[in-house]
């Protein structure tokens, strides 16, 4: 048991730490909540970030922490499917890849556009393709989720048959999003505690007001153990922790989402506080994987048979 | 006690809903979606609100001496029930009719009844309501916006936050600080928004568009005769104004319709099958019947012609409580209905987030809910 | 629509309120948390306050109400099934009545003694039969709840048949503890405000911390709207009213028993303070027909098939 | 990072579990229903803890200039984990191991380590801790046992509340107010519990026999050598002691125990098979791991050798989450057993109900989560 940061993962964070500034602003935006940066991902990809979990020395907890700290950005980056399930079934699958469950292909399936690769896992095995216009209708353009969003309307006729094993990318699916749901949370805290602890009410700041305090407190002791449990989840490989990882984090977006907006009052109906990139995301991967009720169920399956 | 509607009040019900079928166009969720402040539905509702005019349901529960047929606070409640799960096609106008009306009735001059009055009850005019600013939200009586009587004028200098159809509004119902007095220094003036010196800044929101403005005043000139009430009385009217509109907009009925909505998605891709989605969508249901009594208990106080108190806060905290559920249950299975697939679930997600924080952050219902109902010794100041 | 009290509904009140007077202290009571006092319980009867729902100007609204308001008191009464399903099977069983439901007979049974009447409830129909000490398995003495309970050891080769329609009789079921759990909750929030106001930690009464205020708010809201719900099944007779009921008073027994002891600190967990009395009958009450995802299961099959 | 014990922190837990199997009494889960402070159990962990000092397993975390092994952080966890899924067969003597010999052997005198510390190491002395009084619950400094003195003994006139193994322990490790300075006032004193003028009657309570009592003190005269450091040391003695103990009982381990029993019963009698029940222990599991995994947390700073902080309290929270919620799913899916069907999870009930009032409320953890983790603005005093 050794839960410190090494030296390479150290090195790491603080590699992007750099990379990153100059994408920790946030661009005006009126209508869409989908913000993204080629360059940014371009730069990602060049230093190999997205590469990490093959790395011996770095391996999945490294891939973990990267993707929860990519999270904190405003950008949204498809860096967890490529992080966590992409060296498990072809290194080289053009991205960003987007997961679909087998059967469940009607909802709003992120970073789609013409050029990702579509990976279709279920019972019937790991499949993939390239999308292209065809097959895909665009979402509305002001959708409510701060992820660029599309959805298939068709899958093709034939598809890339993978060796992959169906269960072991559904759950590095599970530890690629829990560890970026812990970044989002992470995120989504943080920006609202800087925003009470500034914004007066009644002649003094909202943070200081104990009902909201408490609720932040538990807020926080739910997102950091998001992150523990992402991590650990990472660590271990075990299907059990990888479940109970992300139901945790479906469980706390559900719970922070609401109280957060609330929190800022009028603003944070707004557009002009980036509160809502960050929680438009987690109420989409709310709905990750079915939602908490599937992750309960798959890990109470692990856990118990 | 009786749990059930009488064949009258089924009656009425059925015809607002008829009329709304006869009325709203084929693509009015679409439609819809453009927000309720949004030029398209503010202009829609402009001629809408003249039909509902006609046909005698704009506004059926004022008093008789108002032009009204004087219908009892169920009727009321029945009527802003079904504007509000059609996704009001009134727009901003619901405000005219719950309370502005009444409101310039018992405290409006001469003139402002005959200026403002017609208007309203002709279904063509729209207001906007200039209470909250930058450092006063919930906090009312630390107002700014600073009113000067000079030369039979008064000049307005200041700002307000969130105003919703400021862009598009006849007229303001502005509070302005005419002295230092906390409460007592408050004062109601009714600002034509034509007027120079107004600079309407629309907010880019998560709720639509037109929904949320930032309104300055510099210099804004009007005759003293704008003065609604005397100077010093906002406080009152304002109370007087929020009894007629305490229980706020029912929106536990929008927030049932569209669980009901939801459940029906589901049901037609044979997704409403896994028990724990069927013990949500119960638990969401529960929550929007347990604020629809809370609000009836209200409502059946005013028809018993008692005074409504804190309960009322009771009745709006369990409101929130249903909208947020609803919200969540969408999002958590039925995600594509906010990106294009129900423009009425996406409606009701976007009026749904706003539940905690318009007309009374949902923490200042808890504060009252304390202090009022439980009885709870006061915190320290 | 009219959810004043008529007048006939405001005189049994009033006049239980006086019949109860001498039963609102509560006697020392060492390990065992079941109170009971058969001294109320005759009371009762011979004043008629268990049968008002078989009368025309009283109905099944002034039931609920009734066991609503004895749900107050310290004394467990057995006072829901006899009020509500009692009549719709045989109004002559002897009392206590305990439901059980056909299949899930292994649960503590509330009020089970010999000479006691079990209705066996389900899919076979409506059943009864009079227990004696040769099926019965008491309960630990100091069990946690606070409700006389035992355990059915068997049940008896022949049982009566009742014609009682088996949905009408779980209907009615739902809708009596519902109102029972209205009662114990608008108890146990009594009890609690009352102590927090007068409790002083910090120099100041805990009741005048905002996040406690806050809390106890949340669960006044919760607690009023059980009481209407459940009134509002008692009027309908509607099987998903009931359903909802129960599964919006279970949700807030849960919200609640928790957070009451924990504002009552160190007091919460002693037998000085009687808060025990209604959350250790609550707490029960929580499993009672299977728990909140039965009634949410129930609910949804009345509300949309 | 690394998510795996050591094969060595494995052979050591399997050595206590062995340990455990091999002294345990068939009966045992059935007789610690008794409670982890009654007479019962505390007589037999006399004779347990004598046992463990005598397998090197009662103090192997102890420096060995102390006579222990010198362990690290995690052996201390482990042992921890164990003892307490056991349900705690060394009753109260946990705390003599955990911090009153640790601090003894900082703060102590000569004559208090030669007097107290061997007992301890035997496995044979019992302590009660004298800190909460009836009107200075989590509030410490305002406590008000008054201790005097006068012609070289101490004279205490007081009271204490909650006091856990009161009525059983040797000694008390007494809070004590020696001048009116709020926290630089108070003062420590190990007071014998034969001393006469101590009155301790027990409270009947929720949670077990022997777990809370009130202790009166009228004019207890002990010697001033009794004083444990110096007259207004006591702050900074609890915060060493604290720091210690800092994590607490790993609760977290029961309450994963008891679900895991909890959901074998239901197999048991086929009744896992219902969704919200199999989603609602994953649930419960969740917040178990996730207890687990911030707690280790805070283990790994003490590995480290760095300060423990806020960190802790967030752990603790944690831990309360996770109580609750296997507490609440047994009282929903498994009635029976708090009512005699698993004296096991009865006694996770029992203990787990404590678990945000004990050793620091649940509220108190969130007020230093506010301050010190999150950094929120302090409240106004």
């Amino acid at each position: 048991m050794d839960l410190s940061l090494n030296e390479d993962q150290r090195q790491v964070l603080d590699f992007i730490d750099s990379l990153a500034r100059p994408f920790a602003g946030v661009p005006l935006h009126d209508v869409s909540l989908a913000l993204e940066s080629a360059d940014l991902d371009a730069q990602l990809l060049e230093n190999g970030f997205l590469d990490v979990m093959a790395v011996e020395e770095l391996g999945p907890v490294t891939a973990a922490l990267v993707v929860e700290k990519l999270a904190r950005l405003p950008f949204a980056v498809e860096a967890a499917a490529s992080s966590f399930v992409r060296p498990l079934i072809d290194a080289e699958l053009p991205r960003p890849l987007c997961l679909v469950e087998e059967g469940r292909v009607t909802g709003p399936v992120r970073f789609l556009r013409p050029g990702a690769t579509i990976v279709v896992v279920g019972p019937s095995g790991v499949r993939s393709f390239t999308a292209d216009d065809s097959m895909i209708a665009p979402a509305q353009e002001d959708t409510l989720y701060a992820y660029p969003v599309a959805f298939l309307t068709a899958l093709p006729d034939r598809m890339a048959t993978h060796e992959a094993d169906p269960a072991q990318v559904l759950r590095a699916w599970r530890v690629a999003i829990a560890a970026e749901m812990a970044g989002l949370l992470g995120a989504a805290l943080a920006a609202t505690v800087t925003y009470v602890s500034e914004r007066k009410q009644f002649g003094r700041p909202l943070a200081t007001f104990q009902a909201m305090r408490h609720r932040l407190a538990e807020d926080q002791v739910m997102t950091n153990s998001v992150y523990w449990l992402a991590l650990r989840a990472a660590g271990t490989g075990d299907p059990g922790d990888a479940a109970l990882a992300l139901l945790h984090a479906q469980d706390a977006a559900k719970r922070v989402c609401y109280d957060y907006h609330q929190f800022l009052g009028g603003m944070g109906m707004t557009l002009e506080h980036p509160l809502h990139l960050w929680t438009y995301r987690l109420k989409l991967l709310t709905a990750e994987l079915g939602g908490r009720g599937e992750q309960g169920l798959a890990a109470a399956t692990a856990l118990w048979g | 006690m009786q749990f059930e509607w009488t064949a009258e009040q089924d009656a009425f019900r059925h015809k607002i809903r008829d009329f709304l079928h006869a009325n709203l166009p084929d693509d009015w969720e679409k439609f819809s979606e453009h927000g309720p402040a949004s030029p398209a539905l503010t202009a829609f509702a402009r001629e809408f609100c003249v039909k509902l005019a006609e046909a005698g349901i704009l506004f059926p529960h004022w008093p008789v001496e108002m032009g009204g047929e004087g219908l009892g606070p169920w009727e009321q409640q029945i009527l802003s029930e079904e504007m509000w799960i059609a996704g009001e096609p009134r727009g901003g106008q619901y405000m005219n009719v719950n309370w502005i009306g009444p409101t310039l009735e018992k405290y409006g001059s001469a003139e402002q009844k005959a200026r403002y009055l017609e208007p309203i009850t002709r279904g063509e005019s729209l207001w906007c309501q200039g209470f909250s600013e930058p450092d006063a939200g919930s906090d009312l009586a630390s107002l700014r916006t600073r009113a000067t009587l000079t030369d039979g004028n008064y000049v307005i200098n200041g700002q307000k936050i969130w105003t919703s159809y400021a862009g598009l509004a006849d007229t303001c119902f502005l509070l302005t600080r005419t002295s230092d007095d906390r409460k007592k220094g408050i004062t109601i003036i009714l600002v034509p928004m034509d007027t120079p010196g107004i600079t309407v800044r629309q907010i880019p929101s998560l709720i639509g568009e037109g929904d949320i403005h930032e309104v300055f005043f510099d210099d804004v000139t009007v005759p003293e005769t704008a003065r609604f009430g005397a100077e010093g009385q906002a406080w009152e009217i304002v109370a007087y104004s929020l009894r007629n509109e305490r229980l706020g907009i029912p929106r536990f009925t929008l927030a049932r319709a569209a669980l009901d909505r939801g459940v029906a998605m589901l049901q037609g891709q044979g997704r409403f099958t896994r028990e724990h989605v069927r013990i949500e969508a119960a638990r969401c249901a529960a929550l929007c019947e347990a604020a629809g009594t809370a609000n009836y208990a209200v409502v059946q106080k005013r028809v018993d012609g008692l005074a409504i108190g804190a309960e009322s806060s009771s009745a709006r905290y369990a409101t929130v409580m249903a909208e947020r559920a609803v919200c969540e249950f969408v999002v958590e299975f039925l995600p594509e209905a906010l990106a294009g697939a129900s423009p009425y679930l996406k409606m009701h997600h976007q009026r749904g987030i706003v539940a905690g924080v318009a007309a009374g952050a949902a923490e200042i219902q808890l504060n009252i809910i304390a202090s009022d109902v439980l009885e709870l010794p006061r915190e320290p100041r």
